[in-house]
């Protein structure tokens, strides 16, 4: 479809969201609560943060949850009896208020999920979403999305995305049909544009490094020092994986009682040291800046190879959330600029 | 079989206490078994000897506290060490000794019988305090002075003169203005220069 | 901070350590470990209120070990650390050079752990001031309303595993997280999995916890999960008067007894 | 998957009056896993058994769950049932329906349904259990005793008297240790060797005691029934079947002026000598060290006027080769000497001397023959000052300990003097006096009353010599720590009482824990006082603290009851209940970090630091070991361990697990 | 060779005598001696008693001065500056807090790494070695040396010598040809910092020293520290008084000792300059021994 | 209205409070028949996360009993449990989950009779306090199935 500009005020977006949840979807927006901001299911629209720069988490667990059933099983006394769960069960959900940089990053996780192997939940859910992002007028530090292909007011992966103006209106720019069908739904709430410039208002993010160049770097930096040097700071901790709007590892767990529970899975982090364990004791990553150099030539050599796609949409989230400074940025500043080391 | 053994000594504000507290000795650790008093080379002179001060201490009573702060024998300790050289506790009675002065002085407790020795003290210190080092006969002098006891070493002075053994004028340090910083760090005064 | 460079350049320049672990200026004006090799970049070192991490977590780091002697800029709870690892033989004590802080942010001598551990016995030990004052707040409230504090703090818990990364007592090889034979703990970011992983590092720290603070800090959702071992910390030594890193032999406070300690539930 | 077999016994109507056993057949039958299940009136009869075991062939069972009495009682019959139908005994488990359920509760559904569920809880257990080897150990009736003292002669003894064989090892060349030295016993003073002689003569013609003198443990290997124990006999220079104890070598050997460890050194003997005149064996030996033909290569008078030519100057150690099923440790103490104390002349004064010197002086075997006599000069001391607590209580020597035994002796030796001296003056210097024994209080009354020994309560802070006086500095803390000064003939010091030279080594050898003083610890201070954490090994005698004669004696008679129960059976099992640490492929080699905080947690010492090493030799990794043959199956290092490194076999993680989740299903009350 | 001193206060006016002596034996053996640059006093025992921080910080800034100028091993005749300063480094290095505290008082640097010696370890050390060949005339007399208190205690700080039984000077004078005898008062006290205000005590107890050593048959006394030489020497009238009779043994440094040993001039030496007159070259042959009733020796019994 | 019958387990040493309750039985005591009893060789194997997976699995109550001090088996396996559960006992307190539902007892072999007080006195007051539900709602929550099914 053709994207089209509405106009819509502060009153009339707090009314779009409660008739959109009065509606039935689960809305996940942002919430200031505990010192930080981060998204919730079913906040009051009074309780939705539009003043922050970034969440602490991503918006990832929508899709793909941080613990989500498998199937169910339940045992007599010869056999199990597998209890598949009911995909048409999933509600819709509206993430509301979300970032380029997040809304960009759904399509990176239709590809993973999707790849070698169809992950018939993840795209249960994945149908089942809208998004309606919000544009960035505020950046910090941490903010590199344009040098990953994205910006500000990137509208890639939003199907409605807003961006406020100073007048404390709006600009919507209805992207998809699954958004003009909400705004058709709603039209009484918008009005038409006037030729409102979103580029005045968004933050303005400098292009730090050249992202082609860093992977163009990396196809032979696999045994580059650079990895054991940047990475003596890191504790191996998943902060930075959990917090990632695409980082998809994920563990598989069974609990039961009595013969009788659910086979799950739940987020894990290739920076864990028993990630990669074998039986047998052998450890293909034991140590690490290996697990390091896994995580970043994941993102920049090994995604752009095999989905076209960068595994980052800069968001930062990473290096604020790192406990101990690992700053995600300054390293691809570095990896741009090192020098492929020798064959 | 095995226990943690900390057994801590408890601190409260007597006066064993603040010794335990300033100076780490541990008077509650005295079984009374005499050896620093048996050693002690001026027991003799003493009011109370050593162990007998360390038990009364122990008891911790205000009065036996008064009685160990008014007390000479905190003065005529000469330091020697041979006490903690032998006690069977380690209890380092010269140190507890330092401290108990220390606190007598602050408070004005000390005994009549010890003012000579206390003026010395301060003589001496002055005699540092001012040229850095010790000025023998300006020290004598001035602990004369101090104790109006004029006549005691008249005899020995003048042939300590005579075989060279007293400089009559003081030697002076370079660093003067030096020490009289650091007596005014750790006594609390102000020094010359800071006035 | 002069003197904690010259000190670093002395011991690296006269190979006397051939890693000095300390601060430098990060991004963000944020301050992070670094690791120095080259007596050339001393210079890097730093120290001052922004230094709050707990640098003894990389001693047992397989990398780091690995450059041999190390030399580590220490606050008081880094030296601390450092003791409880030589105590439970996670750190010899012929590797390790204490560039010790003081109070004061000076930089102290220390020769030996042994002077190390005469320092820490003249310094009052316990929980820094504004932790202490929330947990005498908690502990002032009723058994309910704990329990609803920490229900919703421990539920928001998604199992970075943060605290348990940034803790220099937690360096199992494998943690019990990860023990399935039996299932110790259950391994989603479930309510209940969230409670048994925080009851048992809580346990595991129990008499080991320094007071650092460091796992509260590296939790990415603010849970305050360092007032639990905190508070453990406090009421071991109430209970059984063990600090934890006090001494290179410490008997740690769950591997010992006292045939007299005193409790009163037991019937 | 598991086989299990149930069966629930009625005990006559012992369990059936109040469970449904019936029920609780049928249920179990049900459960997975479960492929037999029956009821029947008596499961511990003949045929019971019988059900259990034709069961097991029948169905190919690999798990039993017997649900009767409490296992306190039956499991070992049931395990042996098993077993002897072919089923490891560690796959069978009884769950206690009678003790913990039909005696204490009421017959209904409740009782029935808690007996099920204990049943249920047993089934899950059992199958997680593993096959268990129990650990048999053969003994060999062969007892040895190290140290032939009071306590080791009693100990070998009594051994021998129960009709077993006994070794037993003494490392000087005479037995009869520290008592043989001793002039009179308190506190009756009868004479010290007339009643021990007779008793070493004894030891000598005993049919089942072998007696090595003059030899050493040299090594230890085995454990509980089966140690392998070499034994040094260090070269006596003679043949020892010929020589008959004539004593003409000694009195002809030309090196006469050597000081006599007997006489601890107050008297001479000379290079080839026997130790006392009533030695056992009576046999010389050679001492190389200051011998004549040893160190220039002439002399030989002894091999030239011994009449029956046993002298032996090639003679080499030999090492023996011998089995044992027991040990009894009977080292036995020594006593710090005069020179360790530096304020009261660190050994340079001859007349400031120790308490055994003192024996020898009033004994009357002795250098002078009873007489007290100074050392310096020979002349009969008119003023004796006598200070207890020499070392004892003083913990800036390093020994805070109470040494018992001196309070009583120092009376003793101020009241033999003050009896061979009437005019003389005895000092004692005490800080307590610790008499605590039947006639100990009145004895040292009696000396201070009666023989007017003159005590003051103090310590002795310095000792100086000044014209072949000796001044004695001390305090009376009784007068308010006045100073007190005694010129005094001769001092003798009551040193502490110390752990035997070479009792670390010695305890390392055995693998026994000892305490910081180097005494042997026993492995319960009040339940276990003579035996040791390690398994065959017992105490006797004041090598685990000094004591005195009669709870010397006493405690190796116990020593002796422990080992003749061990030799009471051919054969001895022990449950393979020990702890175990984990092991892993690869890099790893276990799970376990060596942290070691398990160490000090185990009462058995039976946690050991194991190291990896590479291929070139390099130590990769420390690991904790656990020593089954020490362990004894408490399980607390398994609790304790952080990584779960540790596990309990009978009680592993996953039995106990899978006994409480399965414990708590479904239906509960 | 090159050896830092420090001499201390007494070193420069009553005890000018001992600083002479230290400073003519060791020219004598080839061992330069620097001064400490611009040295203060330790605080002796006035400033232990008054003011703790005072009497770290006077010894500290002593140190630190010659760790200043580089001094890496320091000589101090003096056993009161000798003590003090051991005791002072010894304290510091195990208080890092202190040390800072006391660096800052004394605003200078102060590391703790200073080897210090008294003078008998500087014998020991460096005069011994050479001394075989140097001597000229033996130094055969009978004496009684005396350690008093502060170079032997406290023993777990400077873990000098058999504290109740030192042998260092006892060594030295066998060395030089001479008897030392054993006597009772070796390591008592002498009176020490009493001297001034309490003079009758210190005639007591430098009385009963002084005594013993006489009473024994001792040709001279034997010190290494100017305080017990003071005490000693100079309160004679005190001692006298005491002991109720005329003490006429002379006191002598271990220096005066060795220099009398390598043929010295009195004169250099500051023999001059003590109170009690040295007459040693004039004793020829020592006294015998009192005839002892002669011993029984104990019997062998077999 | 029925009254609630909670569900305890206990964990006991197989020396001292396993032989009590052996002699409960022999002496034909009477309890409360709301209590499974787990054997443990001693007190010191009593890891403190098998007492929260019995929490976890619907206990209301968790008895944990050994040797009175200084009468272990093991000499010492008891005091170490001692220290265990001072410890877990202020954790549990201060994240508000009350001890009160961990009875610790210690029951040597000859007391029959307070092996049988003891459960009844558990058996009432778990009664009182009723079922141990916060607990075991934790354990069904949290899972997104459970979220989209409503």
């Amino acid at each position: 479809m053709t994207p089209e500009t509405k106009i819509i005020d502060r009153v009339a977006l707090d009314k779009l969201y409660e008739s959109l949840k009065a509606a039935g979807n689960k809305m996940f927006a942002p919430v200031f609560r505990n010192e930080q901001t981060d998204f919730e299911y079913n906040p009051s629209a009074a309780e939705i943060s539009y003043s922050h720069i970034q969440t602490t988490q991503s918006v990832k667990n929508t899709v793909f949850p941080k613990i989500e059933n498998l199937f169910r099983f339940e045992s007599g006394q010869k056999s199990v009896e597998l209890v598949q769960i009911d995909f048409t069960k999933v509600p819709r959900v509206i993430v509301w208020n979300a970032h380029p940089c997040d809304a960009a990053a759904f399509s990176a996780l239709d590809a993973v999920f999707n790849w070698d192997y169809v992950d018939e939940i993840y795209n249960a859910r994945r149908e089942k979403l809208v998004v309606i992002g919000m544009s960035c007028i505020k950046a910090d530090e941490n903010c590199f999305c344009t040098s990953v292909d994205l910006g500000p007011g990137s509208v890639k992966g939003s199907d409605i995305l807003l961006t406020p103006l100073a007048n404390g209106k709006f600009i919507a720019e209805i992207l998809t049909d699954l958004g003009k069908s909400i705004a058709d739904e709603n039209a009484s709430l918008f009005t038409a544009s006037n030729g409102e410039n979103k580029e005045e208002v968004l933050a303005k993010v400098e292009k730090h490094f050249s992202h082609e160049k860093v992977t163009e770097n990396l196809k032979d930096g696999f045994e580059n020092p650079f990895w054991h040097e940047f990475s003596l700071r890191c504790i191996g901790c998943g902060a930075c994986a959990y917090v990632c709007p695409i980082c998809t590892c994920f563990d598989i767990q069974d609990e039961s009682k009595a013969g009788n529970g659910r086979r799950l899975r739940c987020w894990d982090s290739c920076g864990f040291g028993m990630f990669t364990l074998h039986t047998s004791g052998h450890n293909p990553r034991e140590v690490q800046s290996q697990r390091w150099r896994q995580r970043l030539m994941h993102k920049f050599s090994y995604q752009p190879d095999r989905n076209e796609f960068i595994g980052c949409v800069g968001c930062g989230r990473c290096s604020r959330a790192c406990p101990v400074d690992m700053n995600i940025l300054e390293q691809l500043v570095e990896l741009e600029k090192i020098e492929v080391a020798a064959k | 079989m095995s226990s943690a053994s900390n057994h801590e000594i408890h601190v409260d504000n007597s006066l064993s206490g603040l010794i335990l507290k300033h100076t780490e000795v541990p008077v509650q650790k005295c079984y009374q078994c005499g050896k620093c008093s048996a050693g002690c080379p001026v027991v003799n002179e003493m009011d109370y000897p050593p162990s007998l001060l360390l038990r009364m201490l122990q008891t911790g009573t205000p009065e036996m506290e008064e009685k160990v702060l008014r007390s000479y024998s905190i003065w005529l300790c000469l330091s020697c060490e041979q006490c903690i050289s032998r006690c069977p506790m380690e209890i380092d009675i010269p140190k507890m000794m330092d401290y108990l002065r220390q606190v007598s002085y602050k408070k004005k407790m000390v005994n009549p019988k010890a003012k000579d020795i206390v003026r010395f003290h301060k003589a001496f210190l002055d005699s540092i305090k001012n040229t850095g080092r010790l000025y023998e006969i300006g020290l004598t002098l001035d602990f004369k002075l101090r104790s109006m006891n004029l006549m005691q070493d008249l005899t020995t002075a003048p042939s300590m003169i005579a075989k060279g053994k007293l400089g009559l004028f003081p030697e002076m340090i370079k660093g003067t203005k030096h020490m009289a910083k650091i007596f005014a760090k750790t006594t609390g005064l102000k020094s010359e220069d800071e006035k | 901070m002069d003197n904690l460079r010259k000190k670093a350049k002395e011991l690296l320049e006269s190979k006397t350590v051939d890693l000095v672990i300390g601060y430098e200026n990060g991004t963000n004006g944020k301050a992070r470990a670094v690791f120095i090799k080259d007596p050339e970049k001393t210079g890097k070192l730093i120290y001052d209120d922004r230094c709050k991490q707990n640098l003894a977590v990389y001693l047992n780091k397989h990398e780091v070990k690995h450059y041999g002697k190390i030399a580590i800029v220490a606050p008081l709870m880094v030296m601390r650390s450092v003791l409880v690892l030589v105590s439970e033989c996670q750190l010899k004590p012929e590797n390790i050079v204490v560039l010790g802080i003081g109070e004061d942010g000076s930089l102290l001598d220390f020769p030996s752990l042994e002077v190390v551990e005469k320092y820490i016995a003249k310094i009052p030990l316990g929980n820094p001031e504004p932790d202490q004052v929330i947990i005498d707040k908690l502990n002032a409230m009723s058994m309910e309303q704990r329990r609803e504090f920490w229900q919703n703090e421990l539920e928001r818990c998604f199992k970075c595993y943060a605290c348990r990364a940034a803790c220099p007592m937690c360096y199992c090889l494998r943690c019990t997280v990860e023990c399935n034979q039996p299932q110790w703990i259950s391994a989603p970011a479930h309510p209940l999995g969230n409670l048994e992983w925080h009851q048992l590092r809580t346990m595991h720290l129990t008499g080991r916890c320094v007071s650092c603070g460091d796992c509260g800090r590296a939790c990415p959702l603010n849970i305050p999960i360092h007032l639990l071992t905190m508070q453990q910390a406090e009421e071991a030594f109430h209970m059984f008067g063990v600090r934890a890193g006090t001494s290179q032999k410490a008997d740690s406070a769950l591997s010992t007894y006292k045939p007299d300690d005193k409790e009163n539930f037991i019937l | 998957m598991s086989r299990i077999g149930v069966f629930v016994c009625h005990c006559g109507e012992n369990i059936s009056a109040t469970v449904d056993v019936a029920k609780v057949a049928d249920d179990s039958s049900r459960l997975p896993g479960v492929v037999h299940s029956v009821d029947y009136k008596y499961m511990c009869s003949d045929p019971g058994q019988t059900l259990v075991k034709e069961a097991i062939k029948e169905h190919n069972l690999t798990g039993v769950v017997v649900a009767a009495c409490s296992p306190r009682m039956h499991e070992p019959t049931f395990r042996k049932a098993c077993a002897t139908a072919g089923l490891n005994p560690y796959l069978s488990e009884m769950a206690n329906v009678r003790e913990h359920c039909s005696w204490v509760h009421d017959k209904g559904e409740q009782t029935t349904q808690k007996a099920f569920d204990v049943v249920r809880a047993m089934i899950s257990k059992v199958s997680n259990n593993g096959a268990l080897e129990p650990i048999k150990v053969p003994v060999t009736k062969r007892a040895l005793v190290v140290g032939g003292g009071v306590a080791g002669i009693q100990a070998a003894l009594d051994i021998a008297n129960c009709g077993h064989q006994v070794i037993l090892v003494e490392r000087s060349p005479s037995i009869g240790g520290h008592m043989a030295q001793l002039s009179e016993t308190f506190p009756t003073l009868d004479c010290s060797q007339c009643i021990l002689t007779p008793r070493m003569v004894e030891v000598a013609q005993h049919p089942n005691i072998t007696l090595y003198t003059y030899s050493e443990i040299e090594s230890v290997d085995g454990f509980i029934g089966n140690f392998k124990v070499k034994i040094r006999k260090r070269a006596r220079n003679l043949d020892e079947d010929l020589c008959t104890g004539c004593g003409l070598c000694t009195t002809k050997c030309p090196q006469k002026k050597i000081p006599s460890e007997f006489e601890q050194g107050l008297g001479f003997r000379p290079a080839i000598y026997t130790p006392f005149p009533q030695a056992v064996p009576n046999k010389p030996v050679i001492d190389h060290d200051n011998c004549t033909y040893y160190k220039s290569g002439k002399c030989k008078v002894c091999e030239i006027v011994c009449p029956t030519k046993a002298i032996r100057f090639e003679q080499e150690d030999t090492i023996l080769d011998v089995e044992i099923g027991a040990i009894v440790l009977a080292t036995g103490f020594d006593i710090k000497r005069s020179d360790f104390f530096p304020e009261y002349g660190k050994g340079k004064y001859k007349d400031v001397i120790d308490g055994l010197q003192f024996e020898r002086l009033a004994s009357a075997s002795g250098p002078t023959q009873g007489m007290i006599r100074r050392p310096s000069d020979g002349q009969i001391p008119k003023k004796i000052v006598f200070i207890a607590c020499a070392g004892s209580r003083d913990p800036a020597k390093g020994i805070e300990y109470c040494s018992k035994i001196c309070c009583m002796y120092t009376a003793k030796h101020a009241m033999l003097y003050k009896h061979k001296v009437h005019d003389g003056e005895a000092h004692v210097f005490y800080m307590d006096i610790r008499a605590g024994g039947k006639m100990y209080e009145e004895f040292v009354r009696r000396a201070i009353v009666e023989d007017h020994v003159n005590y003051t309560r103090g310590r002795v802070s310095t000792i100086y010599e000044l014209d072949g006086k000796l001044i004695v500095k001390g305090a009376d803390t009784l007068l308010g720590a006045q100073a007190v000064e005694i010129e005094a003939d001769m001092v003798v010091l009551a040193t502490a009482g110390i752990a035997n030279d070479g009792s670390e080594e010695l305890a390392q050898k055995m693998h026994v824990s000892y305490d910081e003083h180097k005494f042997f610890a026993e492995a319960h201070p009040k339940l276990k006082p003579v035996e040791t954490n390690t398994g065959g090994i017992f105490l006797a005698g004041a090598c685990q603290t000094t004591r005195d004669i009669p709870d010397s004696v006493s405690m190796a008679s116990g020593a002796a009851v422990k080992v003749a129960a061990l030799f009471s059976s051919d054969l001895l099992t022990r449950e393979p209940i020990v702890a175990r640490v984990n092991r892993i492929p690869g890099p790893s080699h276990s799970t376990c970090v060596g942290c070691f905080m398990c160490q000090p947690v185990c009462p058995y010492q039976a946690i050991e630091r194991e190291e990896i090493k590479d291929r070139a030799g390099n130590v990769i990794k420390s690991l904790a070991r656990i020593n089954e043959g020490l362990c004894q199956g408490c399980g607390t290092c398994v609790a304790l361990c952080r990584s779960k490194s540790i596990d309990l076999l009978g009680y592993t993680d996953n039995q106990m697990h899978s006994e409480v989740l399965s414990v708590l299903e479904e239906a509960f009350v | 060779m090159k050896l830092g001193i420090y001499p201390g206060c007494s070193l420069t006016g009553s005890a000018r005598d001992y600083n002479e002596s230290v400073f003519a034996i060791a020219e004598a053996c080839d061992i330069q001696l620097e001064q400490v640059p611009d040295w203060n006093c330790c605080g002796a025992t006035a400033a232990h008693n008054m003011n703790k921080e005072l009497s770290l910080a006077l010894p500290a800034r002593i140190l630190a001065q010659a760790e200043k100028v580089g001094m890496t091993d320091i000589v101090i005749p003096c056993a009161a500056c000798y003590s003090r300063l051991m005791v002072t480094q010894h304290e510091l290095n195990n208080d890092p807090v202190l040390k800072n505290r006391v660096s800052e008082i004394i605003e200078m640097d102060f590391k703790g790494t200073t080897a210090i010696l008294n003078v008998v370890q500087m014998i020991d050390k460096y005069v011994t070695p050479v001394l075989k060949d140097k001597i000229v005339k033996n130094f055969s007399h009978k004496v009684a040396c005396y350690y008093g208190c502060l170079m032997v205690r406290p023993y777990k700080v400077l873990q000098y010598d058999q504290h109740e039984d030192p042998q260092g000077m006892d060594n030295v004078i066998r060395l030089l040809g001479g008897t030392a005898i054993d006597w009772g008062y070796k390591v008592e006290c002498c009176g020490a910092g009493l001297t001034m205000s309490k003079t009758e005590i210190v005639g007591m107890l430098s009385g009963k020293i002084v005594k013993d050593a006489t009473r024994r048959g001792a040709q001279a006394i034997i010190v290494a520290c100017p305080m017990c030489h003071s005490n000693l020497d100079m309160r004679r009238p005190a001692i006298n008084e005491y002991t109720k009779e005329k003490m006429d043994i002379p006191v002598l440094y271990i220096t005066d000792a060795i220099g009398m040993a390598l043929g010295i001039d009195e004169k250099k030496l500051g023999l001059q300059r003590h109170f009690v007159p040295v007459k040693m070259a004039e004793y020829i042959p020592p006294v015998p021994e009192p005839k002892k009733p002669k011993a029984k020796e104990p019997i062998n019994n077999l | 209205m029925e009254q609630f019958e909670p569900k305890l387990v206990a964990f006991v040493c197989n020396w001292c409070t396993y032989a009590g309750a052996d002699l409960t039985g022999t002496s034909r005591i009477k309890y409360a028949t709301n209590v499974r009893i787990i054997r443990f060789p001693c007190t010191g194997r009593i890891d403190f996360m098998l007492i929260s997976k019995a929490f976890a699995n619907g206990a209301d109550g968790v008895i944990v009993s050994g040797c009175h001090p200084n009468d272990c088996h093991y000499t010492s396996g008891n005091f170490h449990a001692r220290r265990r559960w001072m410890s877990f006992n202020a954790m549990l307190t201060f994240m508000g989950i009350d001890p009160e539902r961990i009875i610790f007892s210690w029951v040597s072999a000859a007391e029959g009779a307070k092996w049988a007080d003891i459960v009844n006195q558990s058996v009432e007051k778990i009664r009182k306090i009723g079922p141990f539900t916060e607990y075991q709602k934790l354990v069904q929550s949290g899972i997104e199935e459970e979220n989209f099914n409503g």
